[in-house]
């Protein structure tokens, strides 16, 4: 694993010493040693800081979306999931592609249940690629958490979210660390527009839950940060991915985040799409 | 006496200007008759209708939603309902997964001459509802009947 | 006195009679352990600390302030009548219950809603055994086996707990529970150190505030995503906002939580924000929990419970820039 | 707070005699920001109207909400008359307490419950409405008329001589329609060719008027005042600018094939006209059955042409116009009545003609130059039956409606024959004789004074026997069976769309009634206009009628264009998107939700903290938008909203229905 690192940490001081970029997203140690926490390297020394290890789980991409307006590149350490969120974030017209320096660093599968439903360990979008890719592991199945919960009665299937939103403290740690919401102002801070209150209600909070899936769900990348980031260790995959079920089933296979310009089911229609309205 | 007897569900209808409206209008026009529980919002197209709105509508107290709009290769402004078709195919599903019950939310093509089919689903939903009874569930504070104000700091 | 480990739930029962008691409970569906009123059959989850503090008794995630009626202009208040014995509850918590005080009952206001749900209260402290990975109370003044501030004290001495009342309300509950206490309750095994110590003496807030305009802010908040996380779960986070929620011409203001992470928590009207950035948002929150507070009311507000570094998604950690005052980087 | 104005109408009973207003009226006082509620027998009358805006002025109503009939009646009415006051017209908002309330419910209190909670729905809504200024768009001066029939044809010369240009499009080689194919018009009898020829030469000639035959309309786009259309003309393969029409050309060419014109009575050559009196009187080659065009074999027409107008190289090309406003007059065409009534002989047997087909064999111009004769042997008929209403008035096995024309020009056909064929008989098999017009019941009394028979009743059989076909049925007025041995049939049958009416409607994005015909706006409102604006319509293609009512819906199509035309801006509805910049990510999921592509990212000039930076938002072309609303639901953070139908609006309206 150290060779690894020692090749991110040589990388990064190059592009630093050569000036091409302004800083690099990376991971670096905590006070203990099975966590890291991204930093921000803007000096060839600071390179030294790099760690690379089965724990470095957060997504780093999510941090462009704080400078989105660059002097300089910026420099990103891209896994498969960090590619994916990048591709969503151009396609979302929040980040420029050559704004940014993507170092490939392929996934040796990191240890957060997250890393479970991983479909894609290679990134696949790079500018340099340190190593060889990885073989990507058999992903746990995709909606097996979704059949649980369709195959329980509609009142079953109410206690059981009900029970959810009701531990929901609207920290929204799940939307600030989703690729997708990247909204310069998110609806649910916008008391004005009535959509929703600030009241923290199981009623509210559930109306939060399915919104952020509506609003995410056709367009999410499946990287489970959300999970990973809820404090309360809330299921909050469980409704973005009914929604991939349910657009899985109606339009045939859909996966997000492959590249940067297919566009989202959402944000288009056919002619011929199942109908049960008449 | 089952349970829902004497019980009058509160029903919202989001109803496409050009065609539903108008067929409720040509339902009104030849003095059908249908139960007074729909109301209708109207909206210029049921591309309009944000699903965050039945959010709010079974939130806020409705018993039943209901979005209609023009039939496919209709609307008014040409691709409208396309969107709501497949907005409302995700949003139906959604809500029944969270445990809405499948009768109480319903969207239906209505156009502008189908007066009878008009005051049909209206019949129609009513009496379903009628029978689910009034919705509970999207309306609780946290844990059922903890109330924030009283004691036991509503945890 | 001392009380038997398995006379425990009797207890408790006991004291149910009385009032409401909330205890820390393990979630139903396998999430997160927190403080939840006892129904007076589950086994209450002693291992550690909740994630979730106990300072949602006190001051709930939302609760309804005054009722009004636009037609009539009537107001009506709505005052909490609760009367509520929590067990289990540990001494950094006890301590965070004490700053609480600080800022809803002194300096010339205090908080009816706050005041009502205080007084309702009997705080049972039970001192840790071993401290949890992110536990750094001893550094924050907050001794692991003693809760001077709470009604009555337990410890744990193997097979029973040992019982010392604190306060009236203290000898009252250990009048109620007199059939059961037995003699003994000798002095409590030595508490445990925490795994790490930082400083936090009395200089600290003076010397973190000097270097307010440090770039040390920036490395420190870069990585943060400016989530509510560490606000809410923190036992001493005691900002609300007020809202309206309208029924027709009557509706009821309530207050909830928030958290000055959020970026629209302090944007006034017209667009302008005092803190537009997480830097500026991360040191108000280190500043205000090592620095304001001590300086307004004499007591650091971080009790070092280590609830936000155990939660944050992205691993921050307040302690790390009181090693940074020092001169020391743990993290390199 | 906003100060409200309720107005409860009893539009005489068919409100108030459900919903009592007397309870209506100070339930609406009670809600929430109302200062001022009334009620009053007919609001949208004049002094009902006048009683509003004294109120107004009287209480400081800054917002109404009124009580009535649907707004799609009377919304914009009241919209006008708040322009005579402080108030702006958007500040109002109906509640439609009539077509769905008052007339769709019988409990009377549960009614007035419902207007109730449909006011406080209002009331709710109309508090957050906000001033809006209608905005305006060019008028692009040109019409196109799609249909050369007599309906096109009328429209488009009265817009020709209303001084605008006009562009009439036509699918055949030549304009003319149905009409040109009759011998006689009711109920004048005079000759149809002589109303219609002289107006078709008149288009011919018409400065104003360029006449696109052998073409058809491939796309549409833009909205009213600015129609975007291309155009598909199809190959002519004969230069129609050299071409004097002479038709050497037509004579010798070796291909015979069934003449559409003639209905299949007679044959016509690969090169054509569609007909003698054809406008423009110039062939087009037929590239189904040219030989040359086919295997490459032929070319005589090539050799004969003195001009050398052939060019078998001709390739369909298509041209974009652009047009200020658009009329459908694609008029009709008869069912198939072979494929729907097998008892007929389902088309076995040839002295069983359509109307049409009777109308040919009749005209001077036509294969039999006027004589009335069996198509099967050439022989005069001495005894002809009529019968009526085939596929009309049948939902079972036809259409539903009654074909309206056909009562008189069976009348007329009967009087052609008796007039043609003295000593002839003729049955007319009806179920009612409708003689709604002027003069109409006169021509049925003098055909029935001229000797033919009408027997009421449906034939039910035809079938052959030893050369004359006996059609059985019953008479209802005598009660028994009947049978007449006939030597011609005529089957007067149903009208129905033309063929490709769908497309053409979604193209345009009007809207079909159950039976296809084209809807109206509103029957009696907006007869001759279609939901979209700047498109009308004109004659069959909104409904079966006869040529009196074809020619004056065309004229009033046309003087509605005429209307628009003469304008150089239209307001258009200020109901349209708008975009909150400081909200907008610049996300760009609006843009390709809009059918007109009314949005587009638009680089703006913005600063973050004390960095000046360029960002993308979204921005609505008012032009373009036409206040559908797809794009705002699309809209996750609410940037987008519709201004008149605003999600806070939409909002209170469920509020407001859940107390």
């Amino acid at each position: 694993m150290s060779d690894r690192q020692e090749k991110m940490r040589q990388s990064a001081e190059k592009l630093l010493r050569d000036g091409e970029v302004g800083y690099v997203i990376g991971w670096g140690a905590t006070r203990f040693c099975d966590r890291t926490t991204p930093v921000f390297i803007d000096s060839p020394e600071g390179a030294a800081s790099l760690v690379w290890n089965e724990h470095a789980v957060n997504s780093l991409a999510k941090y462009l979306l704080d400078d989105k307006y660059p002097d300089k590149k910026i420099g990103l350490f891209a896994r498969g999931c960090e590619s994916r969120a990048v591709n969503r974030m151009i396609k979302d017209n929040q980040v420029k592609r050559e704004s940014l320096y993507l170092i490939g660093v392929p996934c040796d599968g990191k240890s957060s249940d997250r890393c479970r439903l991983c479909r894609e360990r290679n990134p696949l979008v790079y500018d340099v690629l340190l190593w060889e890719p990885e073989a990507n592991a058999a992903p746990a199945d995709r909606f097996e958490r979704v059949r649980g919960v369709e195959a329980m009665s509609p009142d079953e299937r109410y206690r059981y979210w009900g029970g959810v939103y009701d531990r929901c403290i609207r920290c929204y740690a799940c939307r600030n660390a989703c690729p997708v919401c990247s909204c310069r102002e998110c609806y649910v801070d916008m008391g004005r527009t009535g959509f929703q209150g600030k009241q923290h209600s199981r009623s509210d909070n559930q109306i939060f839950g399915v919104t952020r899936a509506f609003h995410v769900g056709d367009r999410c990348i499946e990287c489970g940060e959300c999970e990973r980031a809820c404090p309360m260790g809330l299921p909050i995959m469980g409704q973005t991915q009914k929604m991939l079920k349910e657009i899985n089933e109606l339009s045939g296979e859909y996966e997000c985040g492959l590249d940067a310009d297919s566009d989202s089911f959402l944000g288009r229609f056919d002619l011929d799409d199942k109908d049960e309205f008449m | 006496m089952s349970l829902t007897e004497g019980f009058e569900p509160k029903i919202i209808a989001f109803c496409c200007n050009w065609c539903t409206y108008t067929g409720a209008d040509l339902a009104g026009l030849n003095r059908m008759k249908y139960p007074e529980n729909v109301h209708v919002a109207r909206v210029p197209c049921s591309g309009r209708v944000n699903p965050q709105f039945i959010l709010r509508a079974f939130q806020k107290g409705c018993d039943g939603v209901m979005v209609c709009g023009c039939h496919p290769g209709d609307c008014h402004y040409s691709t409208g309902n396309y969107f709501t078709r497949r907005r409302f195919m995700l949003m139906k599903r959604m809500l029944e997964y969270n445990g809405i019950d499948p009768g109480r939310f319903h969207a239906r093509w209505i156009s502008g001459s189908e007066a009878a089919k008009f005051r049909d689903t209206v019949a129609e939903v009513s009496e379903r509802l009628r029978k689910l009874g009034p919705n509970t569930k999207y309306r609780e504070a946290l844990r059922e009947g903890a109330d924030a104000g009283k004691g036991g700091a509503g945890i | 006195m001392e009380l038997k480990k398995d006379r425990l739930l009797e207890a408790l029962a006991l004291l149910r009679e009385g009032s409401d008691v909330a205890l820390p409970l393990p979630a139903d569906d396998g999430g997160e352990p927190a403080f939840r009123l006892w129904d007076g059959v589950q086994e209450p989850f002693l291992g550690s600390n909740t994630s979730l503090p106990p300072k949602e008794l006190l001051f709930p995630r939302s609760e309804g302030m005054y009722g009004y009626n636009l037609k009539t202009g009537e107001l009506s208040d709505i005052l909490p009548e609760a009367r509520t014995a929590v067990f289990g509850i540990r001494p950094c918590d006890v301590k965070s219950i004490e700053n609480l005080d600080h800022a809803f009952l002194e300096k010339g206001y205090v908080d009816s809603y706050y005041r009502a749900r205080r007084d309702g209260l009997t705080t049972i402290a039970l001192g840790c055994s071993e401290a949890a990975r992110t536990c750094f109370c001893d550094s924050m003044g907050v001794a692991p086996g003693d809760a001077p501030g709470a009604d009555l004290m337990m410890n744990d001495l193997g097979d029973a707990y040992s019982v010392k009342a604190n306060t009236e309300k203290g000898e009252a509950v250990a009048k109620l529970w007199e059939g059961l206490l037995s003699k003994g309750g000798a002095k409590a095994p030595a508490a445990p150190a925490c795994g790490f110590s930082v400083k936090a003496d009395d200089s600290l807030p003076d010397r973190l505030t000097a270097r307010f305009d440090d770039p040390m802010w920036d490395s420190l908040s870069k990585a943060c995503i400016g989530c509510g996380c560490c606000s809410f779960i923190c036992p001493t986070c005691y900002c609300f906002d007020i809202g309206r929620e309208n029924r027709g011409a009557c509706g009821t203001a309530f207050r909830c939580w928030d958290s000055c992470m959020f970026s629209d928590y302090s944007r006034m009207a017209g667009g302008h924000n005092p803190r537009p950035s997480k830097k500026e948002r991360l040191r108000n929150r280190y500043l205000h929990k090592l620095a304001y507070f001590s300086q307004r009311y004499g007591a650091t507000l971080c009790v070092g419970c280590g609830r936000c570094i155990d939660k944050c998604p992205a691993n921050l950690d307040i302690t790390r820039v009181m090693d940074m005052m020092e001169g020391v980087d743990a993290n390199g | 707070m906003s100060r409200i104005g309720v107005f409860v109408c009893h539009c005489g009973t068919n409100i108030a005699s459900v919903v009592d207003p007397d309870r209506l009226t100070p339930a609406a006082r009670e809600m929430p920001g109302v200062v001022y509620a009334a009620d009053y027998r007919y609001m949208c009358s004049e002094p009902g109207q006048q009683m509003i805006k004294d109120s107004i002025s009287e209480h400081g109503i800054d917002r109404i909400v009124i009580a009535s009939c649907s707004p799609r009646m009377h919304e914009t009415t009241f919209r006008k008359m708040l322009k005579g006051t402080s108030i702006n017209p958007y500040m109002l908002e109906i509640a439609n307490i009539r077509e769905q309330c008052s007339w769709v419910h019988a409990d009377k209190g549960r009614a007035t419950e419902k207007a109730i909670g449909l006011v406080r729905m209002a009331v709710s809504k109309v508090s957050k409405n906000e001033p809006l200024y209608a905005q305006s768009i060019p008028i692009t001066k040109r019409a196109l008329v799609i249909g050369g029939g007599i309906a096109g044809i009328q429209a488009a010369l009265d817009i020709a001589d209303a001084g605008h240009e006009v562009v009439l499009l036509e699918r055949e080689p030549s304009i003319g329609g149905k009409m040109a194919m009759l011998d006689k018009t009711f109920p004048t009898l005079d000759c149809s060719a002589c109303i219609s020829t002289p107006k078709m030469v008149d288009v011919g000639a018409h400065p104003n008027i360029r006449l696109m035959t052998y073409c058809e309309v491939e796309s549409v786009s833009g909205y009213i005042g600015s129609f975007e259309v291309a155009i598909r003309q199809k190959a002519r393969y004969v230069n129609h600018d050299i071409c004097t029409g002479c038709g050497l050309c037509e004579t010798k060419c070796p291909v015979k094939v069934d003449s559409e014109f003639n209905l299949g009575l007679s044959k016509r050559p690969a090169i054509y006209k569609l007909f003698p009196q054809a406008v423009p009187s110039k062939p087009v080659i037929d590239s189904e059955s040219c030989r040359m065009l086919k295997d490459g074999k032929c070319g005589i027409c090539a050799k004969l042409c003195p001009l050398g107008c052939i060019d078998y190289k001709d390739e369909a090309r298509t041209v974009t116009e652009s047009f200020g406003a658009i009329i459908m007059a694609t008029g009709y065409q008869l069912v198939d009545w072979a494929a729907m009534y097998g008892e007929y002989g389902g088309g076995r047997y040839r002295d069983i003609i359509s109307g049409l087909q009777f109308e040919r064999t009749v005209n001077a111009a036509g294969p039999t130059e006027g004589h009335i004769l069996r198509p099967s042997d050439g022989r005069e008929p001495e005894t002809v039956v009529i019968v009526k209403c085939v596929g009309s008035r049948d939902p079972k096995k036809g259409k539903s409606y009654c074909s309206r024309a056909c009562c008189m020009y069976a009348a007329k056909h009967a009087h052609q024959i008796l007039e043609k064929l003295p000593g002839s008989r003729v049955f007319i098999f009806y179920i009612d004789v409708r003689t709604p017009g002027k003069g109409y019941e006169e021509f049925y009394d003098q055909t029935r004074m001229d000797g033919a028979v009408y027997v009421r009743g449906r034939i039910s059989k035809i079938y052959e026997e030893d050369g004359g076909l006996v059609c059985q049925g019953e008479d209802s007025l005598l009660g028994s069976q009947v049978r007449v041995r006939a030597d011609m049939v005529i089957l007067e049958t149903a009208m129905e769309p033309s063929q490709g009416i769908e497309g053409l409607t979604s193209m345009l994005g009007a809207a079909r009634d159950a039976n296809n015909w084209i809807q109206e706006a509103h029957p009696k409102l907006r007869p001759v206009e279609t939901q979209v604006g700047g498109v009308f319509l004109a004659g069959t293609c909104q409904g079966p009628k006869d040529i009196p009512d074809t020619v004056s819906q065309a004229s009033a199509a046309a003087a509605k264009v005429i209307g628009l035309l003469n304008k150089s801006e239209m307001e258009t509805s200020p109901m349209i998107s708008a975009v909150e910049r400081d909200k907008c990510s610049g996300c760009g999921a609006c843009v390709g939700i809009c059918p007109y592509k009314a949005i587009t990212l638009q680089e703006i000039d913005d600063r973050l903290g004390a960095k000046r930076i360029k960002r993308e938002v979204a921005s609505v072309n008012s032009g373009l938008c036409q206040g559908c609303g797809a794009c705002t639901a699309a809209c996750r953070t609410g940037a987008l909203d519709l201004l008149g139908f605003r999600n806070g609006q939409i909002l209170e309206e469920v509020d407001a229905l859940c107390l």
